[in-house]
C-alpha cells in the first residue's frame, strides 16, 4: 500500500472574479522510500495540492471540493484540524522554496528546530537540543554547537536551507513534502541540498513529494513524476518514461525548455565598445573595518555585438560588475571605457548622455516595475525623458516597443501586478529597449522565471540582440543558461575572473577547479549530455 | 524628604501618610477588575475624617507662588498667610472691622496722623520668641526696601516717607514713619490723615515676618532662601506651616504659641490647589473637600434647588467693567461710549448667563462697601441707546467702524462677550468683533492700551470707595483707558482725604463717580460675587465682602456626612 | 490567490489608469463608499450652511438659555439660547475646513521634507531630520502665542501654524517609507533611464508610499480638528461667535452633566466624521494598493 | 552596539542646544514679561526685581550666563515662585508625572495591544471591527473630555474610584491612567493590528503551522515578536508625547506633575521655569527615542547585528 494515496483532489478558490478551480480531480501516489516529483510552471496547482493535504490553505478562499488523500489508511481531507495538526511536523514535514523568509528571523535556529520535536514528541528543551544539533551535523551543518544559537540572518541560504530540512526531520516524518526547495539557490548550492534530500530519504526510507518547475532539477533524483498544467494532471509515470518516452505536448515543451547547447560563435572580427580595467568596487563597512570587495581588480573588454556571459555564484560581485558599468553603484578605482569615453567620470547632462546608450534588464521583473505604472507609463517614461518621440507620437512608440517584446497592445494600461513574471519581464525589456540602447546589462533576466518562461525570454533576448544590434553583458548564475546565449563566458569567483572563454571551450575543458564544480552542479547533467 | 516629626504624627492621625498598598498601580488591569471590590475598601472621605480630627479640608484655587508676605502677590496666597500670620490688626470676619491682632489695642494722635499701637501681651513666634514692635519696624523697612521687588509696596505709601523710600529717593529708612518706642509700642506717622489705614495693617503686605529665620537662610531682600520652607519657616498667627507639597497640598497646624490659641478650634487646615472648576466641584461632591474655592456657574442651578444648600453665595468687593479706549475713535466720543453702556441688559445677562450669581453693576465701586451707595445713574435704555449713538454719527448702526472686544482666555469671560457682542448688535445694530487672548498677552494690550474695549475687573485691597475710585485719575497706572478730568483728580486726591468726617468724605467720592460715570471711560458690567460650596459641619466662616476666611473661628461640627445627589 | 495564468489571452480586457482603477475599487468596497457619501454629505453641508441653517448663526435667546431638544430647536439650545444646529452646521464649516486644509498643508510640507531627506540620505538626511527633531522638542504653547502676537489672528495662521507641527511625523512616515523603496530595484531602473532625482521620487517614490500617508492623514484629520479647538481656546484660530466642533465639544464636555446634548451632538458629527474618514482612507489605500488585489 | 550608542547621544547633543538657543529667545520675544501683573507695577520695583533675575543685561549675556548655570546643571530660580529653584520644582513634579506616564504607557500597552493582536486574528469580522471601532472612538475623544466622562461614571455615580489625587486614596491612580493612556492604546491598537497582519501573511508563519503548532502558539511564539515592532518604535515618541501631554489630565485629577508647571510656566513666562522644562523635556524625547530604537534592535536580531556592526 501506498504511504500517501491521493484521489480525485479537487480545490476551489472563491474570487471576487467567481470561483476558480486551482487543483482538478487530480489522482497521484507516494510510496515510502521513493521520490514522487511534481512538476509544472506556477499557477499549475501543485502547491496548492499539497497545501490542502496538509490543510494549510487559508480558508476561505480556498476550499477542498472533493477527494480523498489517505494516509496509512487515514483520509487527511476528512480531519478536524486538531488531528491534523498532529499529523503537521510528526509525520508529515514540509520545507519551503525560500529559505530567507521561511525561517523566522527573531528566533534562533535552535529555538526553531526543537519546536517540532519539543511540541509532537513532548520531550525536554534539553533533548531536544542534543537531538538538534546531532542533525544539523547530519544536514552537514559545520559546527553545529556554535551555529545552533545563531539568527537565521547569520546564515547563507544554502545554510538555511540545511536548517529547513533538519527542521522538517526532527521528528523522524514518514513523508516529506518540498516545495521547490532548491529554486532560491545558487547552482553548486543546488546541487548539494540535492543530493542532501536524496541521501537522507534514502537513509530513512521516507516518502518525499518534491515539487518543482524545473524538470531538470528532479532528473537525478525523482522515482516518480507527476506533471501538472492548470489544475490538471497531464502525465505520470516513472522517471524513464516521462524523460524518454513523454506522451503529453506540455510534457515535452517542459523537455524543450531545459537550456541545452552552445551558441554559434561567430569569428567575424569587431571593435570593442567596452574596455573595463582594473575595476575595484569596495563596499566601506564602517570606519576601521575591512571594505568588502565586491569586484576586485577586473579587467576586461566586450566588444560591439557580443553577448559576454557573466557566471558565478552568489556573492561573487557579477551583479556589482554590471551595476559598476552603468554607474548605479560608486566605483572605488578603476576605468570603464565606453566607446572611447571613461563613464565613471561623467556627470550631469553627460551622464544621462550616456545613460540613453547603456541600459539594464533586471534580475526580479517584480521589483523592477514600479508597481503603480501602467506599462504604458513605464515605456513612454524613457521616450519622451530622451525625446526619442514626441508627445504626439509616444503611443506608437509605446505600441512599437509592445509588439517588439511581443505582448499585446491591448495589455498597454494595465498594470504589472496584472502580468505574469514572463509578461513582466518583456515589459522591462521593452523599458530598457526604449532609449535604444548600444548596450544592455541584463541581470539573471531570468532567473526568477519558470523554465518555460525562461526559454521565451532567452529567446527573445537573443532575437531582439541582433534586431537592435544590441551589446550585452548577461549576469547568470547557471552555466547551462549562459552557454546558451552568451559568445564569451567571464567566470567570477569572490570578486576576481578566474576563467574566461567561449561556452563551448569552458564546458568541454574547463582550466580551473572552481569551473569544473559549477559544471558538475548542472542539473540533469547527465541526462542532457 | 525629610519631614518633621509632628507632621508624621498628623499625618498618621488624618490618615494621609498611611502606608499606601504600593503594589496597586503595577497590577493596573487586575485592579481595574477589581474596582468595585475596591471601592467598598477606599477607607473614610476626607471630610468624614476631618470632622473627627479636626482638620479643615479646603480648596484653595491654585498653587501658590511661595509664603513670604512681601514678594506674594495673589488670592490664595493670602488665604495661607492669613492662617500662619498675622498683622497688627485682624479682620472680624463678620463685621469686617478691625480687631486687636499683634497689637492688643491701639490710639491715634489729634491730627489723626500718628498711631501708637500696643503690642499683644502674649504675642509669640511660633517658635515661642516674643513678637515685637521692632520686628514690625524691620519688617516694614523690608517690605518698602526696592531691592526686595515687593509689588504691594505701596500698600504702606500712607506711611510717612513709605513711597520716597521704595523708589529709590531716599535711602535711609530710619526717616519712614515707623519706629519703635520700645519693644511693646510700635509709633506710625503717615504722611495724612488716611481713614482706612487700620485695613492695611491687616493686609499681609505689613506683616512682619521673623527677622532671625530670615536672616538665618539668607539677606534680607533676598527672594531666592528658604526660609519658607515646611521646617523652617516661623509665624505668629493661629496655624503653622506643617507641610508643603507642590501642587497637592499644604498642611498647616494649630500654633500652640498663639496669643489667642484658645480661640482656635481646628487642630489644622489643609489647603489644595484645585485649579480645575469641574474638579473641585467633583472633589467636593464625593466629600473630599469641607470648602469649595469656586462653583462652576453651569451648577449653580442645581445647588440652589437643594434643600440645605451647601452653596453659600456672596457679594464680592470687586467689579467687572470693560474698560474703554477713550483715545480712539469712535470711542473718543462720549456719546458713543454711554450708547454702548447703556445698551446692554445687565439683568438679562447677570440672570442668564451667569445663573443670577452676580448683581449688575452700574458704577465702579461695589455697593455697599462700608456703608458707600454708588450713584446709580442709568439703566438698560436701547432707545436712548440709540438716540446717542445716532447723535454720534451712527444711525442705527451705519457707518460704524467696528470695535474690537479683547479679554483674556476664560470660559467666563467669553460668555459675557459672547453676549455682549450679541446685545450690542441687537440694540444698536453694530459691528463687535472678539479677540481672546493669552492672559500676558491681554496684559500686554491693556498696559500698552492697545485695544478698544477691554474686560477688566477690580478686586478691592481694603474696603474703601478710594480704593476703586482712585484707579482713575489722570495717568494712574491702572487707569488704561486714557481717562483724564482735572477735576475728578482733584476730588480724589485733593478734597477726599480733607474730609472731616466719613459722611463728607463719601460724598465727595459718590460726587466724583458720578462724573466718572458720566463720562463713562469704563462700561460696568457686574459686581463679584463669592460663591463656595461649603460643608454643613463648617462653622465659623461667614461670607462677607472681603471674602475672608479668619481661620481663627473656623469650626467643625461632627456630623453625618451629606449626600449632595444632583439631577 | 490563483495567478494569474501566463496566458495572455485571459487578459485581453483594456486596462484602466491609476485612479480610474482605484476608483473601480472603491466602488466595492460599501465601507469606503458609506465614508465618502458622508464626508461628501458634511461638506456640502457645510457649503450651503448659510441657506440650510434654521437660524442666523449668532442668534441669541437669552431668556430661553440651554434648553434640551425640541420642536423649534432639534438639537436643543446652548446657554445663551442659541440653535445647537445652527452652531453645529457653522462649527462644521470651520471644522472642516481646518481640519482638510492643515492637513493638506502638512501633508505637502511633510511628504516633501521626508522624500527628500530619505532619497538623497547621507548629511542632508541627517540635518533635515535634526532639524525635525528639533521642532518636536519645542514647547509648542509659546510658539503659538508668538505667531498669534506676530502675525496676528486669522484662520490662514492657524491653518499654517497646525500644518507647521503635524508635517513633522508626516515627515518621519515618508522617509522611512522612501528609505525602503530606495532600495527597490524599479528605483535603479528610473535612475539608469537617466531620470532626475526630483522625478523620480515625484514619479515613482512618491505614489508608492502613499498607503501608510493616507492612513496618517485619515488620522491626522481629526487630531487637527481638536487641535484647533484648543488653540481656538487660547486665542488663536475662530473666534466667538464663529464656532467649530472642537470648541463645541470642550465648551459641552464642560457642562456634560447639566447639557449632555451639548456634548453628545457635536460630538456625534465629529465621531461621524472620524469614522467616515477612517473607512474612506482604509478603502482608499486598498483600492490605490493595486498589488495587494491582484486576484 | 555602545558606539552606536554613544554616536546617537552626540548626535543630540547638537538637537539639546538649538532648543535650548530657539526656546530662550523665543519666550523672550513673546509678549508680555513674568513681572506684568493685573495691577500695574512701580517702575521701580519692576526694575529691582529685573535685576535679581539678570533681566537686566544685554540679551547675549543672559544667553551665556543661562549656558553656563546650565552646563553646570542649574537651570536657575523660577520667576513664578520665589525662592524656588527650577531643579527643585522639576524634581517635584516629575515622579508623578513619570509614574502617570509609565501606567499610561502600560495601559496603551496592554489595552492597545490586546486589542491590536485580538483584532488582527481574524480580519474583516467583528472581532475586527469592534475593537478597532473603539480604538477608533479612543484616538477622536480627547482628554479634557475623557477625563471628566470618566469620573463622572466611576467617581461620581458608581463611587468606585477617587475623582482625583495621585497617591491619597487607594485606586485613585486607576483613572488618570487610563485617561493618559486611551489615545495611545487607540494608536497601539491600530500599530499592533497592522503589524501583526504584516507578520501572519510571512512565510514564516507558514512554517511554523507546518510544524503543526497549535494557532495560539503561533501567535505567541512566532508572530507576536515581529509583529510588535512598529509598535515598540512608537513607544519612544510616546512616552514622550505622554509626559509632555499630561497636563490636562494632571489638571483633571489635580495631580502634582510635572506637565501642569510647564503649561503654567507658559502663561507666566517664567522663563527659567520654560527653559527648564523644555531642555528636560527634549533630552527626555532624544533619550526615549534612542531607547525605543534599542529597544527594536534587541528584539530584532537582523537590526542588532547593524547597530553592532555601526
Amino acid at each position: 500500500m501506498a504511504l500517501l494515496s491521493v484521489r480525485d483532489l479537487q480545490v476551489d478558490f472563491t474570487t471576487r472574479n467567481g470561483r476558480v478551480t486551482a487543483v482538478n480531480k487530480i489522482s497521484f501516489d507516494v510510496e515510502s522510500g521513493k521520490i514522487t516529483a511534481i512538476i509544472g510552471e506556477s499557477g499549475s496547482g501543485k502547491s496548492v495540492a499539497c497545501y490542502s493535504l496538509l490543510g494549510l490553505l487559508p480558508s476561505p478562499p480556498a476550499s477542498v471540493e472533493c477527494g480523498t488523500a489517505l494516509f496509512e489508511g487515514r483520509d487527511l481531507l476528512a480531519m478536524s484540524e486538531a488531528q491534523l495538526r498532529e499529523i503537521r511536523g510528526r509525520d508529515i514535514a514540509m520545507i519551503f522554496q525560500d529559505p530567507m523568509t521561511c525561517l523566522n528571523p527573531y528566533m534562533t535556529v535552535g529555538d526553531q528546530l526543537v519546536e517540532p520535536l519539543v511540541y509532537h514528541g513532548k520531550v525536554s528543551k534539553a533533548v531536544a537540543r542534543e537531538r538538534a544539533l546531532e542533525l544539523l551535523g547530519e544536514v552537514g551543518m559545520r559546527e553545529p554547537a556554535a551555529t545552533i544559537d545563531q539568527y537565521p540572518h547569520q546564515f547563507s541560504g544554502g545554510m538555511r536551507q540545511r536548517v529547513m530540512i533538519a527542521m522538517a526531520l526532527i521528528n523522524e516524518p514518514k513523508l516529506l513534502i518540498a516545495d521547490e526547495p532548491t529554486t532560491a539557490l545558487d547552482v553548486t548550492i543546488q546541487a548539494q541540498i540535492l543530493k542532501l534530500v536524496a541521501e537522507l530519504q534514502h537513509k530513512r526510507n521516507i516518502g518525499v513529494i518534491f515539487i518543482s518547475h524545473d524538470l531538470s532539477v528532479v532528473a537525478d533524483i525523482a522515482d516518480e513524476i507527476v506533471v501538472m498544467e492548470k489544475g490538471q494532471l497531464v502525465e505520470r509515470g516513472d522517471r524513464a518514461a516521462i524523460f524518454e518516452r513523454a506522451q503529453h505536448p506540455y510534457t515535452r515543451k517542459l523537455l524543450d525548455a531545459i537550456p541545452a547547447g552552445s551558441k554559434a560563435v561567430s569569428s567575424e572580427a569587431r571593435d570593442d565598445l567596452i574596455t573595463v580595467s582594473h575595476l575595484c568596487t569596495w563596499f566601506g563597512q564602517g570606519r576601521g573595518r575591512e571594505p568588502l570587495r565586491a569586484v576586485d581588480d577586473v579587467s576586461f573588454t566586450i566588444q560591439r555585438g557580443e553577448v559576454l556571459g557573466l557566471v558565478g555564484e552568489s556573492g561573487s560581485g557579477k551583479s556589482t560588475i554590471g551595476r559598476s558599468l552603468l554607474r548605479l553603484v560608486p566605483i572605488t578605482s578603476g576605468e570603464v571605457l565606453f566607446d572611447g569615453t571613461d563613464v565613471t567620470a561623467l556627470e550631469g547632462v553627460a551622464l544621462k548622455q550616456m545613460r540613453r546608450r547603456m541600459q539594464m534588464i533586471f534580475q526580479d521583473p517584480y521589483a523592477s516595475l514600479n508597481p503603480r505604472m501602467s506599462v504604458y507609463d513605464a515605456l513612454a517614461e524613457p521616450l519622451l525623458l530622451h525625446g526619442i518621440e514626441s508627445r504626439k507620437t509616444v503611443e506608437q512608440g509605446v505600441l512599437k516597443l509592445m509588439d517588439d517584446v511581443g505582448l499585446a497592445r491591448a495589455f498597454v494600461r494595465k498594470y504589472p501586478h496584472e502580468f505574469s513574471g514572463g509578461q513582466r519581464q518583456r515589459i522591462a525589456i521593452g523599458r530598457a529597449l526604449a532609449t535604444r540602447p548600444e548596450f544592455v546589462v541584463a541581470d539573471e533576466p531570468v532567473s526568477a522565471l519558470d523554465v518555460t518562461i525562461q526559454a521565451q525570454i532567452l529567446d527573445l533576448m537573443l532575437e531582439l540582440g541582433r534586431e537592435y544590434g544590441l551589446t550585452m553583458l548577461f549576469v547568470s548564475h547557471d552555466l547551462a543558461v549562459v552557454r546558451h546565449i552568451a559568445d564569451r563566458i567571464l567566470v567570477l569567483y569572490k570578486g576576481k575572473v578566474v576563467e574566461q572563454g567561449t561556452g563551448e571551450a569552458l564546458f568541454e575543458r574547463p582550466q580551473q577547479e572552481y569551473t569544473r564544480q559549477l559544471l558538475q552542479s548542472i542539473p540533469g547533467r547527465l541526462l542532457l549530455a | 524628604m525629610n519631614l518633621p516629626r509632628e507632621l508624621l504624627a498628623l499625618g498618621r492621625k488624618t490618615g494621609y501618610f498611611s502606608p499606601m498598598p504600593r503594589c496597586f498601580p503595577r497590577y493596573l488591569l487586575l485592579l481595574a477588575a477589581f474596582a468595585g471590590l475596591l471601592a467598598c475598601s477606599a477607607g473614610e472621605s476626607n471630610v468624614a475624617q476631618g470632622n473627627r480630627d479636626g482638620i479643615l479640608h479646603f480648596g484653595n484655587g491654585s498653587e501658590p507662588q511661595g509664603l513670604d508676605p512681601h514678594v506674594v502677590t495673589g488670592v490664595p496666597e493670602s488665604k495661607l498667610i492669613d492662617a500662619m500670620f498675622e498683622g497688627l490688626t485682624r479682620k472680624n470676619p463678620w463685621t469686617l472691622e478691625p480687631e486687636p491682632g499683634a497689637a492688643a489695642s491701639w490710639e491715634f494722635s489729634e491730627d489723626r496722623r500718628v498711631i501708637t499701637f500696643h503690642m499683644q501681651p502674649e504675642g509669640r513666634w511660633s517658635n515661642g520668641e516674643p513678637v515685637t514692635a521692632h520686628d514690625f519696624v524691620w519688617s516694614w523697612r523690608r517690605a518698602l526696601d526696592p531691592k526686595m521687588g515687593n509689588l504691594y509696596a505701596y500698600m504702606l505709601y500712607p506711611v510717612l516717607n513709605a513711597e520716597a523710600y521704595a523708589t529709590g529717593m531716599l535711602d535711609d529708612p530710619e526717616l519712614l514713619g515707623v519706629r519703635a518706642l520700645d519693644a511693646m509700642t510700635l509709633e506710625v506717622t503717615l504722611n495724612e490723615p488716611t481713614p482706612y489705614f487700620l485695613q492695611l495693617m491687616d493686609h499681609y503686605s505689613s506683616f512682619a515676618v521673623p527677622r532671625a529665620t530670615v536672616e538665618e537662610f539668607g539677606a534680607a531682600t533676598d527672594r531666592f532662601t528658604r526660609w519658607t520652607r515646611a521646617g523652617n519657616i516661623v509665624s505668629n498667627g493661629p496655624f503653622r506651616l506643617l507641610q508643603w507639597q507642590l501642587n497637592r497640598r499644604i498642611v498647616v497646624e494649630k500654633n500652640p504659641h498663639y496669643w489667642d490659641a484658645d480661640t482656635v478650634r481646628l487642630n489644622g487646615v489643609v489647603f489644595y490647589p484645585t485649579e480645575n472648576l469641574v474638579s473641585e466641584e467633583r472633589m467636593f461632591r464625593v466629600n473630599q473637600l469641607h470648602v469649595s474655592n469656586d462653583v462652576p456657574l453651569a451648577k449653580l442651578p442645581d445647588y440652589r434647588k437643594l434643600k440645605d444648600s451647601p452653596l453659600v453665595e456672596a457679594p464680592y468687593l470687586g467689579t467687572y467693567f470693560y474698560l474703554l479706549n477713550t483715545r480712539r475713535p469712535p470711542l473718543d466720543d462720549v456719546r458713543v461710549r454711554r450708547a454702548l453702556s447703556l445698551a446692554l441688559d445687565r439683568e438679562s445677562l447677570t440672570r442668564n448667563v451667569l445663573h443670577g450669581s452676580n448683581d449688575p453693576a452700574y458704577a465702579i465701586t461695589p455697593p455697599g462697601t462700608l456703608g458707600y451707595q454708588p450713584p446709580q445713574l442709568f439703566s438698560f435704555d436701547p432707545e436712548q441707546a440709540r438716540r446717542l449713538l445716532a447723535e454720534a454719527g451712527y444711525p442705527d448702526g451705519a457707518d460704524w467702524p467696528g470695535l474690537e472686544l479683547t479679554y483674556n482666555t476664560s470660559e467666563s469671560h467669553r460668555k459675557i462677550a459672547v453676549a455682549v457682542q450679541q446685545m450690542w448688535k441687537d440694540v444698536l445694530n453694530i459691528e463687535v468683533t472678539l479677540a481672546n487672548q493669552e492672559w500676558k498677552v491681554y496684559l500686554d494690550s491693556v498696559s500698552e492700551m492697545n485695544f478698544d474695549v477691554a474686560r477688566r475687573g477690580w478686586i478691592g485691597d481694603y474696603v474703601d470707595p478710594n480704593n476703586f475710585l482712585d484707579l482713575y485719575i489722570s495717568d494712574g497706572g491702572n487707569n488704561n483707558t486714557g481717562f483724564a478730568d482735572p477735576v475728578y483728580d482733584e476730588m480724589i486726591l485733593r478734597r477726599a482725604p480733607q474730609a472731616a468726617t466719613k459722611e463728607e468724605r463719601f460724598a465727595i467720592f459718590h460726587e466724583a463717580e458720578t462724573r466718572l460715570m458720566e463720562q463713562m471711560p469704563i462700561i460696568p458690567i457686574y459686581t463679584y460675587a463669592s460663591k463656595h460650596l461649603v460643608h454643613p459641619s463648617v462653622k465659623g466662616m461667614p461670607s462677607n465682602l472681603m471674602d475672608f476666611v479668619n481661620m481663627k473661628y473656623v469650626d467643625l461640627e461632627p456630623m453625618p456626612l451629606a449626600e449632595f445627589e444632583l439631577e | 490567490m490563483s495567478t494569474v495564468a501566463d496566458s495572455e489571452a485571459v487578459l485581453a480586457e483594456q486596462g484602466t489608469s491609476l485612479w480610474q482603477d482605484a476608483w473601480r475599487r472603491l466602488r466595492k468596497n460599501r465601507l469606503a463608499l458609506f465614508g465618502l457619501c458622508v464626508l461628501v454629505f458634511f461638506v456640502l453641508i457645510a457649503i450651503l450652511t448659510p441657506w440650510l441653517a434654521p437660524y442666523a448663526h449668532d442668534a441669541q435667546d437669552l431668556d430661553l438659555g440651554a434648553a434640551p431638544p425640541s420642536a423649534a430647536h432639534w438639537l436643543g439650545t446652548d446657554i445663551f439660547g442659541r440653535d445647537l444646529l445652527t452652531q453645529i452646521m457653522y462649527g462644521g464649516r470651520i471644522s472642516l475646513a481646518v481640519g482638510f486644509v492643515a492637513t493638506a498643508v502638512a501633508l505637502v510640507i511633510g511628504v516633501t521634507w521626508g522624500a527628500v531627506a530619505g532619497y538623497v540620505g547621507g548629511r542632508v538626511d541627517a540635518v533635515m531630520m535634526r532639524l525635525v527633531d528639533i521642532l518636536y522638542a519645542l514647547p509648542f504653547m509659546i510658539f503659538i502665542v508668538l505667531l498669534m502676537v506676530v502675525f496676528g489672528r486669522n484662520l490662514l495662521l492657524l491653518f499654517l501654524a497646525i500644518g507647521a507641527v503635524e508635517w513633522l511625523t508626516m515627515a518621519r512616515i515618508m522617509r522611512g517609507q522612501v528609505q525602503s523603496l530606495r532600495q527597490q530595484e524599479f528605483v535603479e531602473a528610473a535612475i539608469s533611464l537617466g531620470l532626475s532625482p526630483a522625478t523620480i521620487v515625484r514619479r515613482h517614490l512618491v505614489p508608492n508610499a502613499l498607503g501608510p500617508i493616507i492612513v496618517y492623514t485619515t488620522l491626522t484629520i481629526p487630531s487637527v480638528m481638536l487641535l484647533e479647538a484648543f488653540l481656538s481656546f487660547l486665542g488663536l484660530g475662530v473666534q466667538p461667535p464663529a464656532t467649530s466642533w472642537g470648541l463645541l465639544i470642550s465648551y459641552g464636555a464642560e457642562t456634560m452633566e447639566e447639557y449632555p446634548w451639548l456634548l453628545i451632538f457635536p460630538g456625534a458629527a465629529l465621531t461621524l466624521t472620524l469614522f467616515a474618514l477612517n473607512f474612506f482612507g482604509d478603502g482608499l489605500r486598498d483600492a490605490l494598493d493595486v498589488r495587494g488585489s491582484g486576484d | 552596539m555602545w558606539r552606536f550608542v554613544g554616536g546617537r547621544l552626540l548626535q543630540a547633543i547638537p538637537v539639546i542646544l538649538a532648543v535650548i538657543t530657539v526656546t530662550f529667545f523665543l519666550v523672550r520675544i513673546a509678549p508680555g514679561g513674568p513681572f506684568d501683573s493685573e495691577k500695574a507695577v512701580i517702575p521701580e520695583v519692576k526694575a529691582a526685581l529685573e535685576a535679581q533675575y539678570r533681566l537686566d543685561l544685554p540679551l547675549g549675556q543672559q544667553y551665556l550666563a543661562y549656558l553656563s548655570d546650565l552646563a553646570r546643571g542649574e537651570l536657575g530660580p523660577s520667576f513664578k515662585y520665589p525662592g524656588r529653584s527650577v531643579n527643585e520644582l522639576i524634581a517635584a513634579g516629575l515622579p508623578a508625572t513619570a509614574e502617570l506616564g509609565a501606567y499610561a504607557l502600560l495601559v496603551a500597552v496592554l489595552l492597545g495591544g490586546l486589542a491590536g493582536v485580538f483584532a488582527s486574528l481574524k480580519p474583516n469580522s467583528a472581532q475586527d471591527y469592534i475593537p478597532m471601532s473603539v480604538a477608533m472612538i479612543g484616538i477622536c475623544m480627547p482628554t479634557f473630555l475623557l477625563g471628566p466622562l470618566l469620573v463622572l461614571v466611576f467617581g461620581i455615580h458608581l463611587e468606585w474610584l477617587p475623582v482625583s489625587g495621585w497617591g491619597d486614596m487607594p485606586g485613585d491612580k486607576i483613572l488618570p491612567s487610563l485617561t493618559l493612556g486611551a489615545a495611545y492604546a487607540a494608536y497601539i491598537a491600530r500599530l499592533s493590528r497592522a503589524g501583526m497582519l504584516e507578520v501572519m501573511s510571512q512565510d514564516y508563519i507558514r512554517t511554523a503551522r507546518a510544524k503543526g503548532l497549535p494557532e495560539w502558539q503561533v501567535v505567541t511564539r512566532h508572530a507576536l515578536r515581529g509583529g510588535l515592532i512598529p509598535v515598540v518604535a512608537f513607544l519612544g515618541p510616546a512616552f514622550a508625547g505622554l509626559l509632555a501631554g499630561s497636563f490636562v489630565v494632571e489638571t483633571i485629577f489635580q495631580i502634582p506633575g510635572l506637565g501642569r508647571f510647564y503649561v503654567q510656566a507658559a502663561f507666566n513666562r517664567d522663563y527659567t521655569m520654560i527653559l527648564g522644562t523644555t531642555v528636560f523635556l527634549s533630552t527626555l524625547i532624544v533619550l526615549f527615542n534612542l531607547l525605543s530604537d534599542i529597544l527594536a534592535a534587541w528584539l530584532n536580531p537582523r537590526l542588532r547585528a547593524q547597530y553592532g556592526e555601526a
